[in-house]
């Protein structure tokens, strides 16, 4: 159980004018957390998507190896270098089981990320189809999931658009938990709220995934955060080919 | 920058088609010349410009007839069509929830009537003795005219409606230049201009249908005198041609151009109008 | 640190005046009743010319209302606005329009501002050549010189939409900073912005500020507003329960020291009290010996004992006479430097 | 709601409409409908639609006549023949060509609802949706007819109309490119929300997660497009010959035959009510679908 969730080794991805991201590794643990910071442009979600399988610039993945050690030796990367788009389609395809079971995603900016058209029950439910091993009532995890999270039963029949900022980010985190990953990737989570309720989903986060056990990879740009939560920090360099951020 | 160096040609095609129409309708004789037996079949080389018909007169007088039936009725439920979306769009940005469900449901009702059984309602009470396209082509304006609103009133909302408003309003701009320039001269110009376009061929198109129909039943048309001929009657009389094979192919051929005509500057107004 | 030269001892540009502001708004959930929100309280500043000053809170705390009011776009329920001397509130839209060249919005939603129809050059040549009326090819020059200081002169002829959301931002900013306006009201000219682009953002505004200018930035993150001010008030149930200079000091009352660093005290729960104090279910400081001052009586702003100049907080426990020195110095464990310009 | 509410209204709408445009335009209503010097006097047939009972006593007269199944009979166009006979002769026929004509448009809007058209395929559908009805329609009767003869009416000759006409409205007038390019918007306007690429970072699908978004709107294209094969059923019917509800219009029409119009015009609003109802139906299905939430048992849905 000590084998790292994923190890990204050498990832360079490639823009069709420059180069995005050069050399690029990753290393996550399970129980701890592993926060990736950089400066603007450094590709901070583009190195978080890649280590989820998900690859969309295209040409794309020009170098790099991406294993689960905690899945097995096989490196996913391979035969995807250089591939193009077409190999990056099928690498997709291919990880596609693995994302929401093994490794699950919690985006920033939550209540343009859910689905507006679907009851949050209804988006729990599909999560936790995702298991490995279905649970014995959709209905009672759906519960225990949103107290979890600090939300009453009655948010699961709320569409999305009838919570507010704050408890969209409780609702999506509890969609991310669902499938129990092994591990939670968390995209900027504290965009666009306020320092309170920014502490409060960043504690919150933190207290799921131990409940879970599992690792969480924090994309953040605040270091305060960083430096108080922080097991282990991924420091991403400046962007490569002195690419000026916009 | 790009989209305004592409639009020019598209303007200057609508103007150019819509000058030859427009001069054609101006021209139009009252009656059709006396058949000329000579020139009976006539193709255009033989009688320039588009030939005759099977009595020798000219096909030139059949599209002016033709250009005058449809021209003003056209215009007029086009330029309907246009005031009314731009008043939808106005009204979006103004008046917030009512107004937009008011124009939501006159959309909804006008919408679920068939146009077609309206129009021919219409053309059951126009008067016998005093034929015109106006009355249907009004008909069919209104009847189109909600679904236009609404979709500029749909415009104005992406536009962001009052808070678009707001922000223009506090950093110091008029109401006229809020409404006249950015809200009708910029935004809601594209979708306005084509749907006034839409409904100017729907009606050409519709005084063809009829006309087409009429003749078909040797009946007189209700949408003109029996003096002029509409473009259905170089459709009718070219249409015998495969039938019942007669020579009269460039009829026909006049006929579907002059279709095609209508449909290119309709096609052409709108993209020289259309958004960036 | 910010350097722009203050003009304190002249006729401040903003005065607001004892503001009150109440309304109706629906509750988060669809079946809660719609409530009455007191959402300005009685709110008194005084801006200089030159000054920047920052309105800090969390979302529903008035900021954004007194900043719309300053403007005139709402009307406020009691109290009066003063702009550069003259009343501003209640007048009718007419009188206003003429002025509000000089007293410009930046709003928060940029893409809901701009015309989707015109590149950033149109804006801004437009606003020149309607609102300063300048001839067209010397409005065109200058908007375009003014996105050129910016960083917009390579995206001149881009649309909205093919513009990243800093980029819209920089656009309003442009048009507002054209004008030369003698007040700029800020509305979250960061919110929605990519961590990263949001100093960049604001030193746009700030650095490229008309000299005498004053300016109101509205924000929800102190951290943010440090460095980019002269002040800073923070806000909480429509009232300043403080208002600091960060360059000098740092807040001393315990929900402004949770705005600025959320990791440096205890989270408060987000009750507020109906009668006196509003933080007092969650502060850490009420004592025995002023709960019930606490309990009864709304504190006002206050200038601390021993603090320095101009730093004021609306506490019992913190300006009481006989309190002993403020229990907080800046937490022990150093926040990382905010990137300074 | 309203969608219910203006599907009940419909019926009664038309004859409704036809009664105040009657009434408003100058001159004595029956002369109107059918002036002396063609239908000789108007007496007869003020007497037979109870014109002369003023606007109230018209329609009244009629809409309970109508109700208890009578719709009059025909004046001019096959006189004496009860309407309710030439109705239902032709109403299957109208039906048919109908539901034929939603053939093309049902596997346009299935294909484009599942991916981007291959390449090409675009421009062609839209030339073809820029052809007016009439024209297209000429060109299927000139096959009729050439295949066929003018004169037959035989059984082949008579599915070769419909066929040739569900054809002809399928594809023309926009139907079908109105049908593709409409349905294709939908769709990648959702999947390019936010939320789709998401659920595609948790694993999930695309389609599973726009298609109850985009189903409401999709219901009301639906709809948009069999109205609008509606108007065309009329010129396609008459010029095809196809015994329908749409030639019987316009033959009534052609003679001033007051009766089967206004009996045609009605049919025709039922058809639209009934399409409206079935909108209302289908979002009111979509709704529940979207509002389940799985079963949470006791003590929750509160």
């Amino acid at each position: 159980m000590s084998e790292p969730l994923v190890v990204v080794e050498g990832l360079s991805i490639q823009a069709p004018t420059r180069l995005l991201i050069r050399d690029v590794g990753l290393i996550v643990r399970p129980r701890r957390i592993t926060a990736l910071v950089g400066p603007s442009g450094a590709g901070k979600s583009l190195t978080a998507r890649a280590s989820m399988g998900v690859l969309d610039v295209i040409p794309g993945l020009v170098a790099g190896s991406l294993r689960y050690p905690a899945l097995g030796p096989q490196d996913w990367f391979q035969g995807v270098v250089g591939g193009g788009e077409r190999a990056q389609r099928r690498l997709l395809e291919a990880t596609r089981s693995l994302r929401g079971a093994y490794v699950s995603y919690s985006p920033q900016a939550a209540s343009s990320a859910l689905n507006p058209g679907r009851t949050i029950g209804w988006q729990l439910a599909i999560a936790i189809g995702r298991r490995v091993e279905a649970p014995a009532s959709v209905g009672a995890e759906v519960r225990s999931l949103l107290a979890e999270v600090g939300l009453p039963a009655r948010a699961a029949a709320a569409l999305p658009a009838e919570l507010s900022g704050g408890m969209a980010q409780r609702a999506a985190l509890a969609i991310a938990i669902a499938p129990k990953p092994r591990l939670v990737i968390a995209d900027e989570p504290e965009t666009g709220l306020d320092p309170v309720l920014r502490r409060s989903v960043i504690e919150l986060m933190i207290q799921v995934c131990q409940v879970h056990q599992a690792g969480l990879l924090l994309i953040s740009h605040h270091q305060s955060t960083v430096d108080r939560i922080a097991d282990d920090v991924v420091v991403l360099p400046a962007p490569p080919a002195g690419e000026v951020a916009a | 920058m790009k989209g305004r160096l592409l639009r020019w040609p598209y303007a200057a095609v609508a103007l150019l088609a819509i000058l030859a129409l427009g001069w054609a309708a101006a021209t139009a004789p009252v009656h059709l010349p006396a058949p000329e037996v000579d020139f009976a079949y006539a193709g255009p080389l033989e009688l320039p410009p588009f030939g005759a018909d099977h009595r020798g007169r000219p096909l030139l007088d059949y599209a002016r007839q033709g250009a005058w039936v449809v021209a003003l009725p056209a215009m007029v439920a086009g330029l309907l069509v246009m005031f009314m979306a731009v008043g939808g769009g106005l009204l979006a940005c103004l008046g917030g929830g009512w107004a937009r469900s008011a124009v939501q449901i006159a959309s909804e009702v006008v919408g679920s009537l068939p146009r077609m059984v309206v129009i021919l309602v219409v053309a059951l009470l126009v008067p016998r003795d005093d034929r015109s396209l106006l009355p249907m082509a009004i008909a069919w304006a209104l009847l189109a005219a909600p679904g236009a609103m609404d979709e500029a009133a749909s415009v104005a909302e992406r536009l962001g409606g009052t808070r678009f408003v707001e922000a223009l309003r506090a950093h110091g701009f008029s109401a006229s230049r809020i409404f006249g320039w950015h809200v009708v001269a910029l935004n809601l110009r594209p979708v306005v201009v084509r749907q006034g376009a839409e409904v100017m061929m729907q009606v050409v198109f519709l005084e063809i249908a009829l006309s087409y129909l009429s003749v078909v039943e040797d009946q007189p048309s209700f949408t003109h005198p029996d003096s002029m001929m509409s473009w259905a009657d170089l459709l009718y009389q070219g249409y015998r041609s495969i039938v019942l094979d007669v020579p009269t192919t460039h009829v026909l051929a006049l006929g579907l151009a002059l279709i095609s005509l209508v449909a290119v500057v309709s096609l052409s107004i709108g993209a020289a109008a259309r958004a960036r | 640190m910010i350097t722009r030269p203050t003009w304190t001892d002249e006729a401040p540009v903003v005065e607001l005046i004892d503001l009150h502001k109440r309304f109706h708004r629906a509750g988060a959930w669809p079946w809660s009743p719609r409530q009455e929100v007191h959402a300005v309280a009685g709110v008194d500043l005084r801006i200089a010319p030159g000054e920047v000053v920052a309105l800090v809170g969390q979302s529903g705390s008035g900021k954004t209302t007194v900043s719309r009011i300053v403007l005139g776009l709402e009307e406020p329920s009691a109290g009066e606005v003063r702009l550069e001397g003259q009343r501003w509130s209640g007048l009718a839209e007419a009188q206003r329009r003429a002025q509000r060249v000089h007293y410009q919005y930046v709003p928060q939603d940029a893409m809901g501002a701009l015309d989707p129809q015109q590149s950033a050059l149109e804006h801004i040549e437009e606003t020149l050549k309607v609102l300063a009326g300048l001839p067209r090819a010397e409005a065109r020059e200058k908007a375009a010189e003014m996105l050129s200081r910016l960083g917009l002169g390579s995206r001149l002829h881009a649309l909205p939409r093919e513009m990243s959301g800093g980029e819209q931002r920089r656009v309003t900013i442009a048009r507002v900073l054209a004008l030369s306006p003698r007040l700029v009201v800020a509305d979250e000219p960061t919110s929605g912005l990519d961590p990263d682009r949001r100093e960049s953002v604001l030193e746009a505004l700030i650095a490229n500020l008309p000299p005498r200018a004053a300016c109101i930035l509205v924000t929800h993150d102190m951290s943010e507003a440090r460095g980019w001010c002269h002040r800073v008030l923070a806000m909480i149930a429509g009232r300043v329960i403080e208002e600091v200079d960060l360059s000098v000091s740092e807040p001393t009352h315990p929900y402004a020291r949770v705005l600025f660093d959320p990791w440096s005290a205890p989270l408060p729960r987000g009750l507020l009290a109906d009668q006196g104090c509003p933080y007092r279910p969650d502060c850490p400081l009420v004592t025995a010996e002023v709960a019930h001052l606490c309990a009864t009586t709304v504190p006002s702003l206050q200038p601390l004992p021993r603090g320095p100049d101009g730093q004021r907080v609306a506490c019992h426990a913190l300006t009481a006479s006989s309190s002993s020195p403020p229990p907080s110095s800046p937490p022990s464990s150093s926040p990382s430097p905010a990137p300074t310009p | 709601m309203v969608r219910v509410l203006a599907a009940l209204a419909l019926p009664v709408l038309v004859p409704t409409i036809i009664t105040l445009l009657i009434w408003s335009l100058p001159g004595d209503p029956a002369s109107l409908i059918c002036p002396a010097e063609s239908c000789g006097s108007t007496e007869v047939l003020s007497a037979r639609w109870n014109l002369d009972q003023g606007p109230q006593g018209f329609l009244s007269a009629w809409l309970g006549d109508a109700v208890q199944g009578d719709l009059g009979r025909s004046w001019r166009l096959q006189q004496g023949v009860q309407v309710n006979e030439l109705i239902g002769d032709a109403l299957p026929n109208t039906l048919i060509l109908l539901a034929l004509a939603l053939i093309p448009l049902t596997i346009g809007t299935l294909r484009a609802a599942l991916g981007p058209l291959p390449r090409g395929f675009g421009p062609v559908i839209q030339v073809l949706g820029l052809v007016p009805a009439l024209v297209l329609a000429l060109v299927a009767a000139a096959v009729v007819e050439l295949r066929w003869g003018s004169a037959s009416f035989g059984d082949a000759a008579s599915w070769a109309r419909l066929i040739a006409g569900a054809l002809v409205l399928g594809l023309a007038d926009g139907a079908l490119s109105g049908a593709v390019g409409g349905t294709r918007a939908l769709f990648e306007a959702e999947a390019r929300q936010r939320y789709v690429g998401i659920a595609l970072l948790r694993g999930e699908g695309v389609l599973g997660n726009t298609l109850p978004n985009v189903a409401p709107a999709l219901a009301g294209q639906v709809r948009g497009r069999v109205l609008h094969l509606l108007s065309g059923a009329v010129i396609v019917e008459a010029i095809l010959r196809i015994d329908g509800v749409g030639d019987l219009l316009w033959g009534g029409t052609l003679l001033q035959d007051f009766g089967v119009v206004l009996a045609s015009a009605t049919i025709f609003a039922l058809i639209s009510s009934a399409l409206l109802l079935l909108q209302a139906m289908a979002e009111v299905l979509i709704a529940l679908v979207v509002r389940r939430s799985p079963d949470l048992g006791e003590g929750a849905g509160a």
